[in-house]
């Protein structure tokens, strides 16, 4: 027993706040876009030069000018607007967006985040996601726990790194992790996943951390 | 009179073409890339390209097809990933990459066309991206050095465009666009829609015509959809 | 739902002000000021400000407001010449000022928004612009390097905005307003004409919402000229 | 016998090209525009964020958000375009404009300019003077020969510098000087204003200079 993707999404999108800010990395983050709740408004940034992203458009009524950061066809909203990439990441590296959910491959207790590269694997780029989690205020990670029954939540990440010391929050299929990247906090369990143990995330964890009083 | 208008993009870039030269490539994906100019570059046969592009379009279709022409020798990008040619050429050794954070991209381009050789910035910073980069504390944080960026010729696509040179971009077709426009030492436009002076709203103009030494009117872009994503009607 | 939109200039400043703090105020001499809002500030007392401003306004219009009323301690500035009051609080040492050459203030202005701390550029080198800073040689020729600029408190004049607070500027009352929207902690906006989400189009937005904290609907703003010239009909 | 100031303004027109995109200092370079010959496709950039400056509007058909560098009402033309400061100064600082005409208090030999202040007078600010030596490839100044009396072209200014080794042509009353302010050459005078005599300029000039063959 576990979060499933959805449930991991419905617990990212309780990060959001009403005027937030928001940018949304591919795969169950992009998923967070179906919780935010009703009467909250959240704009949601694609760093390709567009805030306040809509939803896909209607079959037939794709416009290949009017893409997300994913390539996927999008739409407007009222409240959109569209720039260049250069305004896109003068306002992601300036800090004004509020937030940031992104999936990784690693992550360690003092918050550095691995997610763009796998040595000996054909190299594809880091994009926009080292901008990303240098800029953006608070970054939040949504991943499974482990990949291939290997901890994802190390002491140290062992992949080429994106940013140091840049996580905030890991959510993974077992739980909720905070972790206090700007001090020397560490890496503390908040949350158990609905089903998970206590056990279980110890044997599936390396980082050290603290678990929260009450859980 | 100067005269900025080509009749299409061979004749456009004729004389700018050269072995070994620096171009830079507008668009984002495939979108708001410029078709016909890149296709012009193609058929020219120019090799050992830097080509300064965020993708490297995607098999056969945009920077892919300079790909299958073996003409590029170096990218300078943030994401290659869509495109099968390009892992194989790269692991062949056939061409190198230059890998810049997709920010760090756009603000280089910006700086080389604004006169700022070089910034700081805090993307990168303890990555592979700083490896042999200066760092540096301000505030009590810890940035690293990029420098600008410059290019030879610059080929960007645009919707609108009189025949001063002036340009608007739409959506999100906009991207590295105007960046590039400002950052190269001959920069060519493509358009979609080619006006004459004073039909373009002058508050609207994104790129002033000072930047654009070439243009052609291009209305048939095909404009490929990488991800077609569409939902339901309810 | 957090709502942007307040009902006047003295409202929409509430809680923000202090003394001693760091004041962005948009304009090019009195084009494109923020006159509500200086107004408003003049009027709160607040004291001992620093003002980031490309000019000072004129004798009791602008911030030449706050002059009157020895509100400001610095001025970093580009050229404050069409001011009396200015010269004299100067002279009598009751404020200083920090000239910055325009175009460097605009571009660290643009960098304390976008995440940069520093940046180089040519301008300035040899003169007493430079003195103190570090210098830098970059493909032959010498740089100084300049440091991004961040306020408390912004203050921009746009022509129309939405309730989001998306901004558009009209013609060249645009200059330092786009930049200043972007680099401070708190930004406030009037505007001449306020209207709903949609009805700007998003191709022409220039200061996206994401920027602009507060805002005020401002229909009635004098608009001064400072030198109206004018030339005989034919 | 000089060149009136009107002269000098046609004389510095001559350093116009079809295509030029061209920004002019306040006083005698204003004047340029009058001069600029038919049919010859020059555009003004005024740095307060004006590509395409057209001439002063009609009585009554002034527009207070429409202005250029020196604060006076203007117009606009089919080919403007209006941006920000920031985007302004990335154009001159980039190199984009072709050439910029402004006045001087004092030029050196080797191209240093002083424009902006004095010591000891209230000074009022370089405003884009320094930007604009800096980031324009060609810099032509025009100016009186001489200031009460005293030479304005100098072995060193004595004033603070606008900018060190930016200026091509000095065009004053009396003549025309090119400087090789990226070699050795120094200050070479290459015409006589009508009715001025070498003598008279070389009793009112400090710098050292060349003499072209043929004056």
């Amino acid at each position: 027993m576990a979060w499933t993707r959805d449930q991991m999404a419905e617990r990212a999108a309780r990060e959001l706040r009403d005027g937030f800010y928001v940018n949304l990395g591919i795969g169950i983050p992009t998923l967070v876009s179906n919780y935010i709740p009703k009467g909250m408004n959240v704009q949601l940034q694609s760093e390709n030069g567009m805030l306040g992203m809509g939803p896909f458009p209607y079959e037939g009524e794709e416009d290949a000018d009017l893409i997300n950061a994913g390539k996927q066809t999008v739409t407007e909203l009222p409240t959109t607007s569209f720039f260049s990439s250069a305004d896109s990441f003068a306002m992601i590296r300036g800090g004004h967006i509020n937030l940031s959910i992104l999936g990784a491959m690693q992550v360690a207790e003092n918050g550095d985040l691995a997610n763009w590269m796998i040595p000996g694997k054909m190299v594809k780029g880091m994009g926009g996601a080292m901008d990303l989690v240098a800029g953006v205020k608070r970054v939040v990670v949504v991943m499974e726990h482990t990949a291939k029954g290997k901890p994802k939540l190390l002491k140290k990440c062992t992949l080429p790194l994106t940013g140091t010391k840049v996580v905030d929050l890991v959510i993974t299929d077992l739980g909720v992790f905070e972790i206090d990247k700007a001090g020397s906090g560490g890496m503390t369990l908040v949350e158990l996943a609905d089903g998970a143990t206590l056990e279980e995330i110890a044997e599936n964890t390396e980082a050290a951390y603290s678990v929260a009083s009450g859980l | 009179m100067v005269n900025k208008v080509y009749p299409d993009a061979t004749a456009a870039l004729d004389g700018l073409l050269k072995d070994g030269m620096t171009l830079m490539s507008g668009g984002f994906g495939l979108c708001g890339i410029p078709e016909a100019l890149i296709d012009a570059v193609a058929t020219s046969g120019v090799k050992d390209l830097t080509v300064i592009s965020n993708n490297a379009g995607v098999d056969g279709i945009g920077l892919g097809v300079m790909l299958e022409t073996r003409q590029i020798k170096k990218m300078v990008s943030s994401y290659v990933g869509e495109n099968q040619l390009f892992a194989q050429q790269f692991l062949d050794g056939l061409l190198t990459v230059e890998f810049t954070p997709q920010g760090t991209l756009a603000e280089r381009i910006r700086a080389g066309g604004a006169g700022i050789p070089a910034f700081f910035t805090k993307t990168g910073v303890g990555t592979t991206v700083a490896e042999g980069k200066e760092l540096r504390e301000f505030d009590g944080a810890e940035y690293v050095m990029e420098r600008g960026l410059f290019a030879d010729v610059a080929i960007v696509h645009a919707w609108k465009g009189d025949t001063e040179g002036n340009l608007i971009y739409r959506k999100t077709a906009r991207n590295f666009n105007p960046m590039m426009a400002t950052a190269a030492e001959v920069t060519v436009a493509e358009v979609e829609h080619l006006v004459e002076p004073g039909e373009l709203d002058p508050d609207q103009i994104m790129t002033p015509g000072i930047f654009v030494d070439r243009i052609i009117h291009f209305p048939t872009a095909s404009k490929h959809i990488e991800q077609r994503t569409t939902r339901p009607r309810q």
